[in-house]
This record gives C-alpha cells, sequence and structure tokens, in this order.
C-alpha cells in the first residue's frame, strides 16, 4: 500500500506540484489536492499517508533547489512530527493533545475546505442578476416633494416692526408731503397767465405761489419749478431772462414782439 | 407546412407574452414591435402577446403603455402619488419677509418703493412674490401719484394665520414698548454708546420717532 | 368600528395590491415591508398585498421575489437568454475572492481569522476590499472574545445577486451543517496556519495592507 502511495505522489510531484507551486493556495490546499490522489472519502483518508506524501514533496523541491514559502516548511515540520506522533506509541508523560486528534482535526480540515469549495461553485452556478435574470431597466424615480410651511406668530410681527422702528432716522410715512410739490407743469401753467405783467425785468421770486414762499422747503421747490418753466419759456422765444451776478435776484421780462 | 419548419415552430402564444412581458420589464426603454420580435425566438408575434399583456396589466398598478413606435411599462396614473415621497418641513420666514410683512401689515395700503423707505434697504421681488404665495398678501389699489404704483395690503388669510380680526388689531408702538417688546430687542446693529438700553432710552426714542 | 375610525379606513386589499405592485415596479431595489407602507394611506397591509401579488404574478415573465428583509420584481430566470445583449461584462472574481465569499455566506458572521483558518492561508485586504465594494459583504458585530474582533456578513445586495430568500437558502447549507461542517470545531493544539486570535493582529486588520 505505502509503495503505492509513494509512487503516486513521486509521479504527481514531479509533474505539477514542484513545478507549479504557485498554483496553490497554500500548504492546505496543496494537502487537498495530495489527499485526493488517495481516492478515497475524505473522511477515510490516512493522514499517516498523506503526511508522508507532503513530506515528500517537500524533499523533492529542496533536491530541486525550489524555494519554498515559509508556511509550506511551516506545515512540513508539523507533519513530520505528526507523524513520528502517529508511528510511536504514546508515552504515559506525553503532554499536549493526542496525535489522532490532531490527525482528525487535520482531516476536518481538508474535508471542510472540499466542502467549502463545492459550495462555491454552487453559489457561482446560481442564476445571477443582471445576467440570467433582471431588475426594471426603467426604475420610476421617487420625487421628494418638500411641503413647506412658513410658521410667524403676531410676535414675530410685532418684533419685526419694533425691530425696524428702533432703527436709526425711521420716519413715519407723510404720503400728503408729495402734495407739497409744486411741479414744473404747475409753474408754467402759473407763469403763463401772469405773464402780462412782466412787461419790465421781474424778479422770479414775484411769480411764486401765494404762500409757498413762507416754508423754505415749499419755497425751494417753486423756485426750483419756476426757474425749470421760466427756461422753458426762453425756449420758446415768449420772456427773455437774466442775472446780473452769482446769488443775484433771477429777473424774467416778456419779450417785445417789436424788438423780434 | 413541412418538416423543418415545424422545427422552429413559436412557442405557444403564453409563453410569447412571458418573453414579451420580460423583456418590457427590463428594457431601459420602450421596445418596439421589431424589436421585440428581433429577440424573441423565430415565428413569434409580439403584436399579439402586446395585446394580451396590455389585457392583463390593464386597471393594474402598472400599465402597458404605447410610447412613440414602442411599449413600456409604466405606473397608473392614479398611483403617481406613490411615487412622490412628501417631507413636510416647516421653515421660519426669512427677517426680510418678516419685516416687509410687518410694514404691509402696520402701513396698508402700501406701495414697495414705501416699503424700501421704511426698511431701508431694498425689498427683493422673491421677498413679495414669498408673501404673496403663501396668500399672506395682495395687491391693493393702485396709487393716484405719478407712476401709479400697486400697493400691497394683507389678507383674511393672513389675519386668520395670526389670529387677528383685522389690521387694526396689530398693537401700536406704545404698547409694543409696554409688552416690553422694544425694551428686550437686541439693536439690529451695534449701537455705540447703547450697551445696555434701558426703559428711558427707549421711550426717548420712540417719542422722537413717532414726531 | 366607530366614527373617527371609519375615516382612516385602508383602502380595499385590492387597491393595496396595485400600490405594491406599482411601487415595486418602480424599484430597482427590493423594498422591505416598512417602506412600503410608509408610502401607502394609513392602515394598510403590504404584507396581504404582497401575498396577492405573489400569486398574480407566479409563473409570469416577471415575479415577485423575496430578497431578505425586502421584496422585488425579478425576470423570470427561464428567459434570461432575451436579456442576453444588456449582460454588463463584470470583473471575474478570483478564487480567492469566490471562496472568501461563499465561507462569509456559509459560515456568518465570520471574522477574518475564522476565514483564514478555513482557507488555510491568509486573506488578503484587497480581497476583502472587493467583496465590501460590491456591497456584497458588510461588517456585522464584533464578536464578543479576546480582541473583539470584527465579523463579516452577506448584505440583501448578495441575495439579490445570487436569487436567494435568506441566506438560510444557500445551496446545500442544510447539509454542510448536519455533516457538523459548518462548526467552529477549534483545533486540539497548535496547528500550522492557526494562530489564536490576539488582539494586536484583529486591531491591525484594516491598517495593514497584506497583498
Amino acid at each position: 500500500m505505502r509503495e503505492n502511495h509513494t509512487r503516486s505522489v513521486e509521479a504527481v510531484s514531479a509533474e505539477a506540484f514542484v513545478v507549479d507551486v504557485d498554483g496553490f493556495e497554500g500548504p492546505l490546499d496543496m494537502l487537498l489536492t495530495l489527499a485526493r490522489t488517495q481516492k478515497v472519502d475524505l473522511r477515510k483518508i490516512s493522514v499517516l499517508a498523506l503526511a508522508e506524501q507532503y513530506l515528500h514533496f517537500v524533499e523533492e523541491a529542496r533536491r530541486l533547489r525550489l524555494e519554498l514559502a515559509a508556511d509550506y516548511l511551516v506545515m512540513a515540520a508539523w507533519l513530520a512530527y505528526l507523524k513520528s506522533r502517529l508511528l510511536l506509541p504514546p508515552e504515559p508523560e506525553d503532554e499536549g493533545p493526542n496525535a489522532e486528534d490532531l490527525a482528525a482535526h487535520l482531516a476536518f480540515q481538508l474535508e471542510r475546505l472540499e466542502a467549502m469549495r463545492g459550495a462555491a461553485a454552487r453559489l457561482m452556478g446560481r442564476d445571477q442578476l443582471g445576467r440570467d435574470f433582471f431588475a426594471r431597466g426603467l426604475p420610476e424615480d421617487i420625487e421628494r416633494k418638500k411641503i413647506i410651511t412658513y410658521k410667524a406668530s403676531v410676535l414675530d410681527l410685532m418684533q419685526a416692526y419694533a425691530a425696524i422702528r428702533t432703527r436709526e432716522d425711521f420716519k413715519p410715512l407723510h404720503l400728503e408731503e408729495r402734495d407739497h410739490v409744486f411741479t414744473m407743469e404747475q409753474a408754467l401753467e402759473r407763469m403763463k397767465g401772469l405773464l402780462g405783467h412782466a412787461v419790465s425785468w421781474s424778479d422770479l421770486q414775484q411769480f411764486l405761489p401765494e404762500g409757498w414762499q413762507t416754508d423754505a422747503r415749499l419755497a425751494r421747490s417753486a423756485t426750483a419749478s419756476s426757474f425749470a418753466a421760466s427756461l422753458e419759456m426762453v425756449k420758446a422765444g415768449l420772456i427773455e431772462i437774466r442775472q446780473s451776478g452769482l446769488f443775484e435776484p433771477i429777473e424774467i421780462k416778456v419779450k417785445d414782439q417789436r424788438d423780434g | 407546412m413541412d418538416e423543418t419548419e415545424s422545427l422552429f415552430e413559436a412557442p405557444p402564444l403564453a409563453e410569447q407574452e412571458r418573453m414579451v412581458e420580460a423583456m418590457l420589464f427590463a428594457s431601459t426603454e420602450p421596445l418596439s414591435k421589431p424589436q421585440l420580435e428581433k429577440r424573441m425566438p423565430q415565428g413569434c408575434d409580439a403584436a399579439e402577446a402586446l395585446s394580451l399583456l396590455s389585457k392583463r396589466y390593464s386597471g393594474r398598478g402598472v400599465e402597458l403603455r404605447r410610447v412613440g413606435d414602442g411599449w413600456a411599462f409604466r405606473t397608473a396614473p392614479d398611483l403617481g402619488f406613490l411615487m412622490s415621497h412628501q417631507v413636510k418641513e416647516v421653515r421660519k420666514l426669512s427677517r426680510a419677509a418678516i419685516e416687509t410683512l410687518s410694514i404691509i401689515a402696520y402701513h396698508q395700503p402700501v406701495s414697495r418703493a414705501e416699503i424700501e423707505e421704511i426698511r431701508g434697504v431694498s425689498v427683493s421681488r422673491g421677498t413679495l412674490d414669498q408673501l404673496l404665495e403663501l396668500e399672506w398678501i395682495k395687491l391693493g389699489r393702485r396709487r393716484n401719484t405719478p407712476g401709479r404704483p400697486v400697493t400691497f395690503i394683507v389678507t383674511q388669510i393672513f389675519l386668520d394665520q395670526f389670529g387677528l380680526e383685522s389690521s387694526r388689531d396689530l398693537p401700536g408702538i406704545k404698547e409694543l414698548r409696554d409688552a416690553g417688546l422694544l425694551d428686550n430687542r437686541p439693536p439690529p446693529g451695534p449701537m455705540p454708546g447703547h450697551e445696555a438700553p434701558d426703559a428711558d432710552d427707549q421711550v426717548e426714542m420712540f417719542e422722537e420717532d413717532l414726531d
């Protein structure tokens, strides 16, 4: 029996193991491949024979001066130890685990590794999403709608208003102020009616509407619009305008038609 | 029909319907009759399968719909609401919005230019739009001044929202002060020399303002 | 049932079935019962609707599948040939990755040291990264043993990928369990490739690149 194993290992190691050590995923994987050459149920495997197969492979590798990774050598040392323990009768003072238990665990590991390989193959052989079956190709996105409600209370309102009121130079609205502007249109209207009084040079101030000279703001507005209106009339050839110097009174007079 | 033809006999119609169902489901775009048939075994009639499928899905949560030359599954229109996830969110009005709203409430009818004059800063179109959208303000009469500016007034919805019977119910400045609102509110910007405004300062301030 | 309750009466079951149908059709990912119910009107029971729907689609071109906690419509696997043109080329997993994935699926939750003990070889960081990136595995709870190692478990995406209802449906899992091959059997003594997990190893796990 042993002779047969040794021979088969020699054949395999020469062709596969030594030449292609890179193809193995570690010593356990190599042991599993070696174990398969025993062509028995992994549960009935001879761990002793397997240890010999493995040790033979390591010797062969050494002979060919192949470098083996450290974990292969660790496994070899452990298997050599296991082999000696299995071959020699146990001594009463032996400490540590029973050799049979260690061998059984190794056999379990190999069986488990093989089982996981089988499971992996069956898993990968299943129908797969995106290859054999498919999800909806045109998913409809869920639209996220935000419903925003705004919150504000009377207190917020009052505080906001109070904040505005506390800001510098707040003035309550005086909408009526706008009625106290003397527009150019108004000035033009007024002055056209009064032109008869300006046959000689007359101060523009005399043409301001009644009551507008008293308030400075009103006077400014009326003066500006009356001056603008008089320029309009000069342009139209109705009157003449003059000023003797800076800040001197502006005077107007109806243009003498006979002069023209 | 001879022997060779029967070798390529089309699958039963029920099978063809399953095929069309799967293809339309998995497709990223609507598929036309020729597109469907190109992928089906020889001799299939997508039109028949589509008609069966259309009946099968009629009234269901998804329907078979014609889209241009093609066909596609689409959510039944009445279930569109399931495709949107509503998230409710309560937000506080921005300071610009609440200020603008308060000015409209206190001064209505008031034009945009007037609001700006009171706030001292311009009022963005967005702020007014937001208040209009909330239906808290609406357009009032145009003012009879040059340019005939539109004015804004508050709405009944606003009054309901704020629990007011009318905008005249809004507390006046004196009441605001009496309520301590004007005292407690920190000034909007740094006010030199007014680190701790006391009641007297505040009173003076508002009496001036009210002139 | 009193007046107020009837106000919130759930829609008829047939209507609920349509709703679930529409939501699952619209989604590429499985939706759980709570996810469905969150979008349905108050008082709906997605479980009943799902059961009706499952019957309705049984044997159709599109089937209702249970995927972990969720439900999804998927085309029937026998019709995959019709969609062959839309198969995307995926990166082939290495043997190490496939084995690691299987070990995680069958032994979950499982620590890295346990994976290494089963394979008899160290697991490279790249292998786990690839599986994590695919979202086929994720971190489970830390084990309550010295060093508190992290564990790995498979995800719903994994179940969906392989058409599994749950990890209990993994092929041959019962036989493997009955044979004791999924037992966590510690070695009787020191053995190569199995180091007692110590705290340092575990901490370094994600810091050290083992490639």
